[in-house]
């Protein structure tokens, strides 16, 4: 048995099986349901991180693939990037599965939600391990028909009207994606993701092509990624189940477009490239605009999830900063904070999922007492929070260090002062947040559902321990060679930015 | 003389059709199109085509004529004559084309031979001497049985829209006046010798299957209209038999020569079995028209009652097992 | 060699009056007749072309092919008859009723 | 082989005419065992041995009749026999007995007409083809004996009456200017000249009227949205392939190499671009579900007239490869993906007794493995990956950005968007709670199933698409040698 063939195909095929499965289950069958469910997600995890130690260790290449003709090749392939991204990808699907558990206990059609859900996973992990365009853009419609169940999943008439809104905005993004990504295949012939690139041999007299080529691109993945003016669909979103959000926020969907940017940035045009053609500056302003946009809206929201959601929309757009910043350090800012900011946004989601499940609160305003009440969910969503601002020695710090340094290397300064803005309004909108939840006290009678020896369903408790800790882990050994900063730096030493 | 004549022939088409389009009763414009299907006739008699001439004459006037006078006669609104037509603009249009047409007719040369001498050396090798009936059953036979199946398709339909099980005319009462049934008596056998005449006729001259089955089906007609028992007293199994039967006999020929491992529809050059199929096509092809030409009656006998509970149920197709 | 073209400009005449007719007419007779029309004319053209020369010799194949078309017509025109006259039980009318919604029915 | 894929249905045909008893079905079934066997033989062969011909009744060319398989033929006789197979074996338990009789006999009948006209070679049998196809299926369309349906059958017929007889004249004048019917001997013979423009401007005229291209589209949603729920999927995904595929035939194979096609190929490109741009828009403004797909069908026939400006503009064009395969996966994508929705909507008029889609909330509790081959078979629609419906758009998409005609790339992004607004108006209610449990039947296992494999199989052909393009490529129309075979 050759496992650098079957290795990712186990992987891709862990929750698409166990996806199909749960389809056929009775709904009445929820002990199975979970124990599938989890035991795919576990295996998911064993078998990412043992291609992780082959590959890294090792240097084992895995690859999958076979032609369809004429050009058209389905190609699965692990490098360093993919890597980041499964890793990601397989440990918040066990952790959000194991949320998601609690969350929906003795809701209705569960066997849909989870299908849907093992499905989305498996289009998530196909994006991590797309080795070239089309097998990129396969996995990247299949997450968007595979989320929209999920998203409509209360089956109300707000949540199919966000649904809709969802659609439109993420299908007419996926044709501007496809026609980009046909037309870069009618120029340069079939080609997958190096890490050099692979344009600049083309014929300079199709450079102005290549940059319409560009903008069709970023904006066809800027949607997903939720780029101002793109990002429309994403606060309608929230309607959805709090394990949706969650996925929806710092696994798949939004992160999957930022995979993108930066594949096609990094590993199809070349970064230094994309600089020559002058590409690179207006997806830096772009992204800087997001960024200060996302802040400030949620600064104006007074629903917690909403704000989350605003700030997302800031976050995300830190990867593409540092994909658009020609220096070395912002390229490593760029790759670790796909980490980061996934694991603290989902951190912040499981929170706002508890409180919202146990205590019934959706209000900043109303969230007075809740640190009395339930402490574990409090610091948790305090050290996610303070990640988010960028206070070390959370994650969230070592990002924005990082890329402020990447500013500075490539001329740009203003980089560095909207860091230093982005993070007052980082701080603007999460300290008050964090402060009522430990020094105001309940206003109100609170709606517990829940009387247990915890403060919240263990189900519920866990994941997000599990993840705050990570955050806090991932920043304070940030030094160590295989934390999520060690790999990124690898992987930008390889692309030759880093020494 | 003959170009006199086939001037008049030709402009008498033209000012009759556009006649059938212009006539504002119904009934006129099917006499009209009754005697433009004469005149058709007439035109490839003119062009050295007696089998069509033949053909046409008993199919487009005869029997086209008898379907378009009994639909109208059952479709006929009393007191009112709605022309309803509307687009006439659109003759304008119609006429572009035919002068674009007419423009590349002229490009035509008319000296093409087309296949006849294909057909000369075709007829050295089939057992048949009459060129059109070889063409027809043998070089290509394919066309032919596919016709016929055309044909049994049609009744096939009419049966569906109807929904029969079989074509049971409602029959007429008797004609009131003796003649009717002396006529029957006297024109009824000379129907079956002329169709008989003709398919024999058929293996060396024009004449052949189509046009006896023809002159058989205008038989069945005449039964019908005259109120003869004989056609209702036709089992089922007979009537479909017969309808089926050229058609299958066909299928055998294009069998049999895959069993000697050729290619379909290849058979010895036998006259038998040439004939045997002809014969055969003749007779389905006037079960077929009888049954068009009778089976578009709305059901009175008994079949009404089942009639009315097939539509009921046949609104809405349902499910009788795997409940 | 004159007759040739004098059949075959009549036959496109028939050809364009039957398909004016059948666009020109709203009653269903009048349009399966405007049909035969044109069939008649499509017919005609392959006799004049079978028969260039009006000399003896006739090209069998379009004879045969006018004979198989004459069945397939007639068929037709026997199956458009039926539709119509049942359309007409079901509704007393000989058009087709082009107002009517097909939007109402269910199923 | 080949002649088993007519004589089979021919035979089941007239047994079910002979023997309408309550074993009716099972004729239906032995020729859905058969002909699938037989397809697939046919295709092995083609794709080993190279296209073939076989001379009817042994008479060689010019005088006799052909049959001509290639890859294009066997692409599509397989797709009409996976797919009539699985509605014939819908269709044995969806119609009762007395609707059963006339069903079999027209259906089988038409099976064959159908397996013929793929693999025509003789423009006259064509013709008589093309009518024993236009009869049955109009036989078929008022099966229901719904008054709306009458008034369909009835237009259908008439204007497909028009466009035979507009294919025949056009014969006529082919004949008049080569004295020959084979297209194989056409293909050589035939030069430009008004004459050979005369005959093709009717014959591809009548075949546009039958295939419901845009400005002849207004007897297609009547007709296929009243039709029985099988009936309305063969005629979608068969009935105007038929004529489609004789169209393709006859450009590529007769007028192109005539050097006539160059400026009607881009009228029919216009008009297909229009085609799915009005097709999806009707679709999204319909109120009843049947008649959603029936509209979606007008679009879905639009993409496959792209291909006559990609392909017959510019003589050995590069991209023509890409463009063969586009239009060949729409048509077998769509194929499978309309008759897999048409089947799902009969089932929910089984359920609920209405397809109008307000009453169709909740479905996805409910019905949910219809709803998920509705959502399947619309995913291969909207040309979302990974899809039949996808590879075509992407092949498609290449050629047009290839060729420089970058205007035809409307159709693929636009339809595609439009497509998606309404397949998830679809699934949008089937989403909603209803406000009150609508009284739903259970619908029959079989019934269920067999929509869900159309659809499984529209989404599955994309991932293999090497071996179709392989036929395409290696056994491209008229690829054989003249030679005195048989």
């Amino acid at each position: 048995m050759n496992l650098n063939f079957w290795l990712p195909l186990l992987v891709l095929c862990s929750s698409l099986f166990a996806g199909l499965i749960i389809f056929m289950l009775d709904e009445s069958r929820s002990r199975l349901r979970t124990a599938l469910n989890l035991f795919a997600a576990a295996f998911k995890v064993v078998a990412v991180h043992y291609m992780a130690y082959r590959l890294l260790v090792h240097g084992e290449m895995h690859q999958v693939g076979f032609s369809m003709g004429l050009g058209f090749e389905f190609l699965i392939k692990v490098d360093f990037l993919s890597l980041m991204f499964l890793a990601l990808s397989s440990n918040l699907w066990l952790v959000t599965t194991l949320y998601a558990v609690g969350y929906l206990e003795g809701s209705p059609n569960r066997s849909r939600f989870f299908g849907f859900f093992s499905l989305c996973v498996t289009a998530s992990t196909g994006i991590a391990m797309a080795g070239n365009l089309i097998t990129f853009f396969i996995f990247y419609e299949f997450l968007t028909l595979t989320t929209y169940p999920l998203v409509v999943h209360r089956e109300t008439r707000q949540a199919l009207e966000a649904g809709r809104n969802y659609l439109w905005y993420t299908i007419g993004g996926g044709s501007v994606l496809f026609v980009g990504i046909v037309w870069l295949h009618v120029l340069a012939g079939p080609f997958n993701f190096t890490d050099t690139g692979v344009l600049e041999a083309l014929d300079p007299a199709h450079y102005s092509t290549l940059v319409i080529i560009f903008a069709l691109l970023i904006a066809g993945l800027g949607v997903k990624a939720a780029l101002v003016p793109l990002h429309g669909w994403l606060p309608v979103a929230m309607v959805a189940p709090a394990p949706v959000s969650a996925l929806l926020h710092a696994v798949a969907v939004v992160k999957a477009g930022a995979f993108g940017i930066v594949r096609v940035v990094f590993d199809v045009y070349d970064r230094e490239f994309a600089a020559g053609l002058g590409l690179l500056e207006p997806l830096a302003i772009v992204a800087a605009v997001t960024i200060i946009f996302g802040s400030v809206r949620a600064l104006m929201q007074t629903d917690l999830k909403k704000r989350l959601a605003y700030s997302t929309v800031s976050q995300v757009s830190y990867i593409t900063l540092g994909a658009a910043i020609l220096a070395p350090f912002s390229t490593v800012a760029a790759i670790v904070h796909l980490v980061h900011q996934g694991i603290m946004k989902i951190t912040l989601f499981f929170c706002a999922g508890n409180i919202a499940e146990t205590l019934g609160l959706h209000s900043v305003r109303d969230m007075g007492g809740v640190g009395r009440r339930m402490p574990v969910t409090a610091i948790c969503f305090t050290v996610a929070a303070f990640g988010m601002i960028g206070v070390p020695p959370v994650a969230g710090f070592v990002s924005k260090w990082y890329l402020g340094l990447g500013g500075m290397d490539a001329g740009l300064e203003w980089v560095v002062g909207i860091m230093v803005l982005s993070s007052m309004l980082n701080a603007a909108y999460f300290l008050p947040v964090v402060k009522t939840i430990w020094f105001k006290h309940a206003q109100k009678k609170w709606r517990t559902k829940h009387s247990g020896r915890f403060e919240a369903p263990l189900t519920l408790l866990l994941p997000a321990l599990a993840t705050a800790s990570m955050s806090l882990l991932a920043g304070l050994w940030a030094g160590w060679t295989w934390s999520p900063l060690g790999i990124a730096e690898q992987i930008a030493a390889g692309m030759g930015a880093l020494p | 003389m003959a170009l006199f004549l086939d001037i008049l022939v030709a402009f008498s088409l033209v000012a009759i059709a556009w006649r059938i389009m212009r006539a504002p009763g119904h009934f006129q414009a099917v006499v009209l199109f009754i005697t433009f299907g004469l005149l058709l006739s007439l035109a490839w008699a003119r062009l050295n085509s007696p089998d069509i001439a033949l053909a046409e004459a008993a199919v487009g006037a005869g029997l086209a004529g008898v379907l378009l006078l009994d639909t109208l006669r059952a479709v006929a609104q009393p007191g009112k004559v709605k022309t309803g037509a509307h687009f006439s603009w659109l003759l304008l249009p119609c006429l572009l084309l035919a002068g674009l047409l007419t423009l590349s007719i002229i490009h035509i040369q008319p000296d093409s031979q087309g296949l006849a001498r294909a057909v000369e050396a075709g007829m050295q090798t089939t057992s048949l001497e009459y060129p059109v009936t070889a063409v027809l059953l043998d070089f290509r036979g394919y066309d032919t049985w596919l016709e016929l199946g055309v044909l049994l398709a049609a009744v096939l339909g009419l049966l569906c829209v109807r929904r029969k099980k079989s074509i049971r005319a409602p029959l007429l009462p008797a004609p009131a006046e003796p003649v009717g049934r002396w006529l029957i008596s006297i024109l009824l056998p000379l129907i079956l010798l002329v169709g008989g005449f003709l398919l024999w006729l058929g293996a060396f001259a024009p004449g052949g299957a189509f046009q006896a089955g023809v002159v058989w089906a205008a038989g069945g007609v005449l039964l019908w209209q005259a109120g003869h028992p004989s056609l209702g007293a036709l089992p089922v199994s007979l009537w479909r038999t017969g309808a089926v039967l050229g058609f299958a006999l066909f299928w055998l020929l294009a069998a049999t020569a895959l069993i000697r491992n050729e290619p379909m529809l290849t058979h010895p050059q036998a006259k038998a079995w040439i004939l045997a199929v002809e014969y055969a096509a003749a007779l389905s092809i006037a079960v077929c028209l009888t049954s068009l030409a009778i089976g578009g009656q709305k059901s009175e006998d008994r079949n009404q009652k089942s009639e009315v509970r097939d539509q009921r149920s046949g609104d809405r197709c349902q499910i009788t097992n795997n409940r | 060699m004159h007759g040739f073209y004098i059949y075959a400009i009549t036959a496109i005449l028939l050809f364009c009056l039957g398909l004016w007719g059948l666009a020109f007419h709203r009653n269903l007779l009048r349009k399966i007749v405007a049909l035969n029309v044109m069939a008649g004319g499509v017919f005609l053209f392959f006799i004049s072309i079978a028969n260039p020369d009006q000399s003896g010799e006739v090209d069998p194949v379009p004879q045969a092919m006018v004979l198989t078309g004459i069945v397939v017509a007639i068929s037709l025109t026997a199956f458009a008859l039926c539709l119509a006259r049942r359309i007409h039980e079901k509704t007393g009318q000989n058009e087709l009723d082009t107002s009517c919604s097909i939007e109402d029915g269910d199923g | 082989m080949e002649s088993l894929l007519v004589l089979v249905p021919l035979a089941a045909a007239m047994g079910s005419f002979l023997a309408p008893g309550r074993g009716i079905a099972s004729w239906g079934f032995l020729t859905s065992l058969a002909i699938p066997a037989l397809a697939a033989g046919t295709a092995m062969d083609v794709y080993q041995h190279g296209a073939r011909r076989i001379s009817l009744g042994g008479w060689a060319e010019p005088l006799g009749i052909h049959l001509h398989m290639d890859g294009l033929s066997v692409i599509f006789l397989i797709m009409t026999a996976l797919v009539g197979a699985l509605i014939s074996i819908y269709s044995a338990f969806f119609f009762k007995r007395d609707t059963a009789r006339h069903f079999w006999p027209l259906w089988l009948l038409m099976w064959a007409a159908l397996n013929s006209l793929f693999m025509v070679s003789d423009i006259f049998n064509a013709y008589v083809v093309l009518e024993l196809v236009t009869i049955c299926a109009a036989a078929l369309a008022v099966l229901s004996g719904k008054t709306e349906s009458l008034q369909a059958g009835l237009r259908y017929l008439m204007v497909a009456m028009a466009g035979s007889l507009a294919f025949l004249l056009g014969v006529g004048f082919l004949y008049a200017e080569t004295g020959m019917l084979d297209m194989f001997m056409l293909s050589w013979e035939l030069q430009g000249g008004p004459v050979a423009a005369a005959a093709f401007g009717l014959m591809t005229t009548g075949l546009v009227m039958k295939s419901a291209l845009l400005p002849f589209h207004f007897w297609l949603p009547p007709a296929h949205g009243e039709a029985p729920a099988p009936v309305s999927a063969l005629l979608s995904a068969l009935v105007i392939k038929g004529s489609f595929f004789l169209l393709l035939r006859l450009w590529v194979g007769v007028f192109e190499p005539a050097g006539i096609t160059s400026h009607a190929a881009y009228v029919l490109g216009c008009l297909g671009v229009l085609a799915v741009l009005w097709g999806s828009y009707q679709a999204l403004i319909q109120p009843r579900l049947k008649l959603i797909i029936a509209y979606s069908s007008v679009a879905q026939v639009g993409y496959l007239f792209l291909m006559f400006p990609l392909l017959c503009t510019v003589p050995e064009a590069p991209w023509a490869e890409k463009a063969w395969a586009g239009g060949t996966y729409q048509a077998i994508s769509h194929g499978l993906a309309k008759a897999a929705l048409f089947l799902a909507a009969g089932n929910l008029i089984l359920s609920t007794g209405t397809d109008r889609i307000h009453y169709m909330k909740n479905i996805a509790s409910r019905l949910p493995m219809t709803t998920f081959t509705l959502g399947l078979a619309g995913i291969s629609l909207m040309g979302l990956p990974p899809s039949g419906g996808f590879v075509a758009k992407w092949m498609f998409m290449q050629a047009i950005l290839e060729s420089g005609q970058w205007w035809w790339a409307v159709a693929p992004v636009l339809g595609g968007l439009l497509t998606a607004g309404y397949v998830f108006r679809i699934l949008g209610y089937a989403f909603l709670l209803a406000e009150k449990e609508p009284r739903m039947l259970p619908v029959p296992f079989v019934l269920e199933k067999i929509p869900l494999i159309l659809a499984l199989c529209s989404i599955l052909i994309g991932f293999r698409a090497e071996e179709i393009i392989f036929l395409l490529q290696e056994h491209m129309l008229w690829a054989i040698e003249v030679e005195g075979d048989s």
